[in-house]
């Protein structure tokens, strides 16, 4: 028997490697294995006030902080019955969207696109091709400014509070918004270009199930609470109250993570799960971009999930640009967050984190505080799809050459956009 | 000096006429406090406002700013930038155009501080009466008039304010808006002076200061020190807010990759325990019982010997910013053996 | 007051800013002692390094471009025009940005600031030079000063302690007044352990034994860490010293150096204006003198 | 002079402090052309894993067997070793289990009868090994840490903030959350450097920098007990970010 082993997962966030076991030409074992230590914020977080557990919680993941605050508000808002006022839901969709333009940015143009054209990293890349890491740092930079604005600040954002916002942008800040997004825009035709001129990475081939959130009208990060997962051919939909029926995980010995699958098979989640999963909202601009980027759903290779991202990053540009044209029209209110009534009861949240499906629920006392808390977080929703697509990966390639191997399954697993620090907190039973 | 009065309801054109001569600034409203801001319109100044979060010294010596540029080869170069901005800060109150004051003459004398002097050069100030509130006590610390340092003084007297012309400037103002302002007769004085006593009256606080510094020095291993500087939380509140606090700390920031950059200067606080510290290792205020007795002994005895007056206005600042309310008539309320007011 | 016939002509910032530094090249630097290094600087113009003039006791607020300004006593004498020399103690990071400079390296310098030791008063009597440690770098400019104009003083004492031979600062120099008629050089160190030191072995106060003081004729001038100002300042009220003839050179933190950060001040006066000379009787009016 | 050469790593945490670096957008190409960055994973798959290091850059906390040895390994290599962020310089929220027994905290999250987790109980980087310079915050401040290497690049110690949030906040001119609405602001105890983040939003400070130097805890719990909060709210929140630093 022969291993092939990744101690470490380079330009990923946190700490995993791969583990690949052969017998002869057999794919015997593979493991996507998570070093990151364990904090065990879900069991710490017990008996804190309501109003502490978002800022403890977002600091589950940095890139996907906006998406763990808010969920873990929503979650707070459902489980004491808080109605937010449209202002702040349009708000909070601002702010997932900025996070995902930064994380796409970063995650496409300066993790990803580097393995596509053989540099180590994009300081690397810098030196000979400059464009895609100046194009992903503008765009990351918007991404950011949106979350600065309207979150207080890029990581781990402070504004966001139970029942609304500290303080809602004024109309000064959200012009300046508006023509920072304006000039955005016309960044958008230079990712398509660049992602269409890519070589192409066809490493796995394989019917992929797919899960995402279902929105009141199909394109929200945050508002709705259905998950619907698709497959060629099949489709079904989980209710957040049962959303342990996609995470019945089990603890596996080579890794702090834990693997889900939804009635025994693994699913995928993020961009390309939610174009997947939401077909009708791929209009206009962003049609045209996916006939040029060649990418037809439900896909059956999981690169194409870099191509999905670069659509999104369209998109969320647009949204962005709608939500901010919406909120002008109605001129922001200096509201003030609701007031916090604590009742004893759980509350479930599902949005869309950059990485896919985010699931925060909670069980709180009559004080408010909390009782008992699961997070459910993308790469642990991707680990066992992430696998079986390293498996298939493995089982199609001709080539049993290490460093073949090893450069294909790094490639599928950045595509991912695995985030590993968040993977480590999971659920309790 | 000129004195005229202005019908009350013609205020409003008297402010949109002063607009040519600078930038108007007044006090606004943000969240139930008061801030000193641009106006954006007039309507949003309230007159009535009883004080702002940060005193007027903030236009004056901001709480930052860039004194140089450095580039190697060229030395320091002086930074001007806004120096030269003309403002009008319109409803000063007097004990904060004496805090002014008090600023002016810390900042001139053998040194005079140019940046401090060019803006006192190009802010107007119209002052404007109040009525005290129960954290008031700029009468005993002989803050509740000013005879100079503004441009326009107004007082109220029921239908008219009746105007004080400080300056040139300010006598250019009135003659600016035609013939809006009148002169005053015998009736007008009297509505003034009785302002005055009804002003007096509505005092609810009381301290004396006279023999003060001497208080301060036979009192200067009370007890009461050690219990402040328990409570002290050097959180530096209080003279952020203070209008004569004046303390300020510079450092030099260099641009990346170079020794280029600029000289800054920055509000302090003698509540820090970096503030007396010196390369030796020595702290001369090492205790935050010894920071918090000097700041008082500073204001109310230091301040005296050397300008002949304590630097503290009244104004209550202090007293309502500080999370732990160490209040300043309580604190030489208590020096003096004062229990109430009627102890006195 | 905004003056309404004002022209744009008035710059204070510009011209008569009292901060701003004025560029000096480093012209020598000579390793004393380790972490203690004499700095000779010259101002880029000419004309600044012609006409700048101090008092012994003053000091200067000397910029390290990119790192700071500190303020340094100027230990070079008045009568010993065009350079300045600063002795200067490496003890955090606008000084160890200092030692990192070298020969030609361009510093800012103003001032000079604070008082400085009273000249017209002190001259026509005898003085009493007492340091301990770095507190010699105030004091060798009233020291040279003296000599340079000896017709002007009677007796002159100077008593200089350091810790061993090899932590003393200006030593040679130092070593060479000893045999001088002129002056009563007396420096000890607490402990020698080469065996080469040539003087006194012992604490500073012992060099009282030394010396021939008329307290009522002298003007002492001290210098030093806290213990130095303990002990001496004790041993000259013992001989019968008026308070006002004992001269003392404060440090206090300073970032301005002309009386406005308010770092330096010290009850209710400024180190930087006031001082840094005070004289005993100030420092026991003041509180927290030292 | 020779660039100097630097790693960046992170240990358990959220990243969020390699983040803010790759945040600094417009600033990024000119870190990258100052110093020689040789072992970054984060950012790159070619790293040097064993070069000797001018700066080491480390984030997070220590809360496995496997990050301790790592923090040795980079302490080894390191000629500076600059704690990034809360976790490093604190603990952070990974040291929230100050005081808890590990296992069954463990036995809780992965359900009993888990495999055997490298698992140790969280410290701060200081606490394993010395640290030559803290650059605090969760998330450190973009500006700060621009200002630390430029400071570094001269060869200059970075200047510390020595005040807490309630200056910074005052010099911004906010309504003071604590006196004018009793909320329960650690401004007074946090040392400041974000420019009161948070009080300028009318939320309240939670102290995510950790205490400042000079933190007079006792005398603020005793203004946060008259308020009427609970002591066991008033621990939870001093704790947060830094779990022995600001509770005197
Ligand atoms: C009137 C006067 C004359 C002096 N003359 C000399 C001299 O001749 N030779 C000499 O070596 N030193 C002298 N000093 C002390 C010198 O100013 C400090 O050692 C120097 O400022 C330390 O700077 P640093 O940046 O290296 O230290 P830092 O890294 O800032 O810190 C080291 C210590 O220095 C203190 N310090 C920082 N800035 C100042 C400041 N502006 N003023 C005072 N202390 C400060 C800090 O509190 C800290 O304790 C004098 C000080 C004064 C007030
Ligand atoms: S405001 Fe109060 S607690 Fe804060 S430094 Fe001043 S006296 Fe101390
Ligand atoms: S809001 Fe908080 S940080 Fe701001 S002044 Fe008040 S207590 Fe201090
Ligand atoms: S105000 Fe407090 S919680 Fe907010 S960023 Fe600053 S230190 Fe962190």
């Amino acid at each position: 028997m022969s291993t092939i082993r990744l101690e470490h997962l380079a330009r990923v966030e946190g700490h995993g490697g791969i583990t690949v076991e052969l017998e002869g030409d057999i794919v015997k074992n593979v493991h996507f294995d998570v070093f990151e230590g364990p904090r065990l914020l879900e069991s710490l977080i017990r008996g804190k006030r309501y109003d502490e557990v978002a800022p403890i919680l977002s600091r589950i993941c940095s890139i996907c902080s906006v998406a763990h605050t808010l969920t873990s508000l929503k979650a707070t808002e459902n489980a004491f019955g808080i109605q937010v006022s449209p202002q702040t839901v349009l708000l909070r969709e601002l702010m997932f969207r900025g996070e995902s333009i930064e994380s796409h940015a970063l995650h496409l143009f300066l993790l990803a696109v580097p393995d596509y054209l053989n540099y180590p990293s994009a300081i690397a890349m810098a030196a000979d091709k400059p464009a895609p890491v100046l194009l992903g740092l503008r765009l990351k930079k918007l991404g950011n400014r949106i979350q600065e604005t309207i979150g207080g600040r890029a990581v781990h954002p402070v504004n966001a509070v139970p029942g609304g916002f500290g303080k809602a942008p004024d109309f000064e800040q959200l012009i300046a918004l508006r023509s920072a997004l304006i000039e955005g825009m016309s960044d958008t035709d230079a990712v398509i270009d660049l992602v269409a001129t890519l070589p192409a990475a066809d490493y796995c081939h394989c019917d992929t199930f797919y899960a995402a959130l279902r929105s009141p009208n199909l394109d929200s990060y945050y508002a709705g609470d259905e998950v619907m997962v698709v497959s060629n051919g099949s489709r079904a939909i989980v209710p957040a109250a049962d959303y342990r029926s996609l995470t019945n995980e089990k603890s596996v010995p080579h890794s702090n993570a834990r693997h889900s699958t939804f009635r025994g098979n693994p699913f995928m989640v993020g961009s390309l799960a939610r174009l997947t999963v939401n077909p009708r909202r791929v209009t206009g601009r962003l049609a045209v971009a996916m006939k040029r980027l060649k990418l037809l759903l439900p896909a059956d290779n999981p690169m194409d999930n870099n191509k999905a991202q670069a659509l999104e990053l369209i998109n969320d540009i647009e949204r962005a640009l709608e939500i901010i044209e919406q909120l002008l029209r109605a001129g922001t209110k200096d509201e003030r967050a609701l007031p916090v009534h604590p009742r004893a009861g759980t509350g479930t949240a599902i949005t869309e984190a950059p990485r896919g499906l985010l699931i925060h629920s909670y069980q709180y006392d009559e004080e408010g505080r909390i009782v008992k808390a699961d997070v459910i977080t993308p790469t642990a929703l991707n680990a066992a799809s992430l696998e079986l697509h390293f498996r298939r990966a493995v089982e199609q390639c001709a080539d049993r050459e290490e460093a073949v191997l090893s450069k294909r399954l790094q490639m599928i697993a950045r595509a991912y956009d695995p985030c590993i620090s968040c993977s480590v907190h999971l659920v309790r039973r | 000096m000129k004195i005229l009065k202005l019908p009350k309801e013609k205020l409003d054109l008297f402010a949109s006429v002063v607009q040519q001569f600078g930038e108007l600034h007044a006090p606004v409203e943000q969240d139930g406090r008061y801030v000193f801001k641009r106006l954006t319109r007039w309507s949003d100044a309230r007159l009535e406002y009883d004080r702002t979060i940060l005193p007027p010294k903030k236009y004056f010596l901001p709480p930052k700013e860039t004194l140089f540029r450095y580039r190697p080869g060229e030395g320091f170069v002086p930074h001007t930038d806004g120096l030269d901005q003309r403002i009008i800060l319109f409803g000063v109150h007097a004990c904060d155009v004496y805090a002014i004051n008090i600023l002016d003459r810390v900042f001139a004398g053998k040194y005079q501080d140019p940046y401090f002097q060019a803006r006192r050069k190009n802010i107007a100030i119209i002052g404007i009466d109040c009525t005290p509130d129960k954290q008031c006590f700029c009468r005993s610390m002989r803050a509740d008039f000013v005879d100079h340092g503004f441009d326009l003084f107004f007082y109220d007297t029921g239908n008219y304010y009746q105007a004080l012309v400080g300056t040139a400037l300010g006598d250019d103002m009135v003659l600016a808006t035609g013939n809006l302002f009148e002169p005053v007769d015998a009736a007008d004085i009297e509505a003034y002076k009785q302002r005055s006593i009804d002003k007096r009256r509505a005092f609810q606080l009381d301290v004396e200061i006279r023999d003060l510094p001497e208080i301060f020095e036979m009192e200067y291993q009370s007890e009461m020190w050690e219990e402040l500087g328990a409570r002290c939380l050097s959180c530096g509140s209080c003279s952020m807010v203070c209008p004569t606090c004046y303390c300020y700390d510079v450092n030099d920031d260099v641009e990346l990759g170079s020794r280029a950059g600029k000289r800054t200067r920055s509000w302090d606080s003698c509540l820090f325990a970096s503030h007396a510290l010196v390369g030796s290792g020595e702290n001369f205020r090492g205790t935050r019982e010894a920071r918090i007795k000097f700041r008082f002994y500073h204001k109310q005895r230091g301040f005296v010997a050397e300008y002949g007056r304590p630097s503290c206005v009244g104004c209550g600042r202090c007293t309502s910013a500080c999370p732990v309310h160490i209040d300043v008539v309580e604190v030489i309320d208590r020096l003096r053996r004062v229990q109430d007011v009627a102890s006195r | 007051m905004l003056l309404a016939d004002e022209v744009a002509t008035y710059h204070p910032v510009l011209s008569g800013n009292p901060y701003q530094p004025h560029m000096a090249r480093i012209v020598r630097i000579h390793k004393m002692v380790d972490n203690n290094h004499l700095f000779t600087l010259r101002f880029m113009e000419d004309h600044l390094a012609h006409s700048f003039r101090h008092q012994p006791g003053q000091f200067i607020m000397l910029s390290v471009p990119g790192a700071g300004e500190m303020p340094i006593s100027i230990s070079s004498s008045p009568s010993r025009p065009e350079v300045l020399e600063l002795c200067v103690r490496r003890v955090g990071r606008v000084t160890a940005a200092l030692y990192r400079l070298k020969t030609n390296d361009v510093l800012g310098v103003r001032g000079p600031y604070g008082n400085g030791y009273p000249m017209a008063e002190i001259m026509g009597n005898d003085i009493l030079l007492a340091a301990g440690g770095l507190g010699m770098a105030p004091l060798r400019s009233l020291l040279w000063y003296a000599l340079d104009h000896r017709d002007k003083f009677n007796n002159i004492t100077l008593m200089y302690g350091a810790k061993r031979p090899e932590d003393m600062l200006f030593r040679e120099e130092l070593l060479a007044l000893v045999d001088r008629t002129d002056i009563n050089c007396l420096l000890t160190v607490d402990a020698d352990p080469s065996g080469a030191w040539r003087n006194h072995v012992g604490r500073l106060p012992a060099l009282f034994d030394h010396a021939k003081i008329d307290p009522l004729r002298t003007y002492a001038a001290v210098c030093g860490p806290p213990v130095v100002y303990k002990f001496i300042l004790q041993r000259l009220l013992d001989l019968g010293f008026p308070k006002n003839r004992i001269l003392m050179s404060l440090e206090r933190r300073m970032k301005c150096g002309v009386g406005k950060c308010g770092h330096c001040s010290i009850g209710y006066n400024y180190t930087c204006l006031q001082g840094p000379i005070f004289t005993y009787w100030d420092a026991i009016n003041l509180p927290e003198m030292i | 002079m020779s660039k100097p050469t630097v790693g960046i790593f992170g240990l358990t945490g959220c990243a969020g402090d390699q983040l803010v670096i790759l945040n600094c957008e417009d600033r990024l190409m000119d870190i990258v052309a100052l110093l020689d960055v040789r072992d970054f994973l984060m950012a790159s798959s070619e790293n040097d894993t064993a070069c000797q290091l001018d700066i080491a850059l480390v984030e997070g906390a220590v809360t496995t067997r496997r990050d301790a040895a790592r923090l040795l390994a980079i302490r080894q290599r390191s000629k500076a070793l600059v704690a990034l962020g809360t976790c490093a310089v604190w603990g952070g929220v990974a040291a929230l289990d100050r005081g808890q027994d590990r296992a069954r905290l463990l036995d809780e999250v992965y359900g009993e009868g888990h495999p055997d987790y490298d698992s140790i109980p969280a410290q701060a980087l200081h606490e394993v090994v010395p640290v030559d310079l803290n650059i605090t915050g969760c998330p450190i401040e973009k500006e700060e840490f621009v200002a630390a290497i430029a400071a570094l690049l001269n060869g200059d110690v970075p200047l510390a903030v020595e005040y807490a949030v309630c200056t910074e906040c005052r010099m911004r001119e906010n309504n003071c959350l604590l006196t004018e609405r009793g909320e329960l602001c650690c401004g007074p105890l946090t040392v400041a450097g974000c420019g009161a983040r948070c009080p300028e939003l009318r939320i309240a400070c939670v102290g995510c920098r950790g205490p400042v130097d000079d933190a007079n805890s006792a005398s603020l719990v005793k203004v946060f007990e008259a308020r009427g909060f609970a002591p066991q709210d008033i621990a939870a929140r001093l704790r947060t970010f830094a779990p022995q630093g600001v509770t005197s």
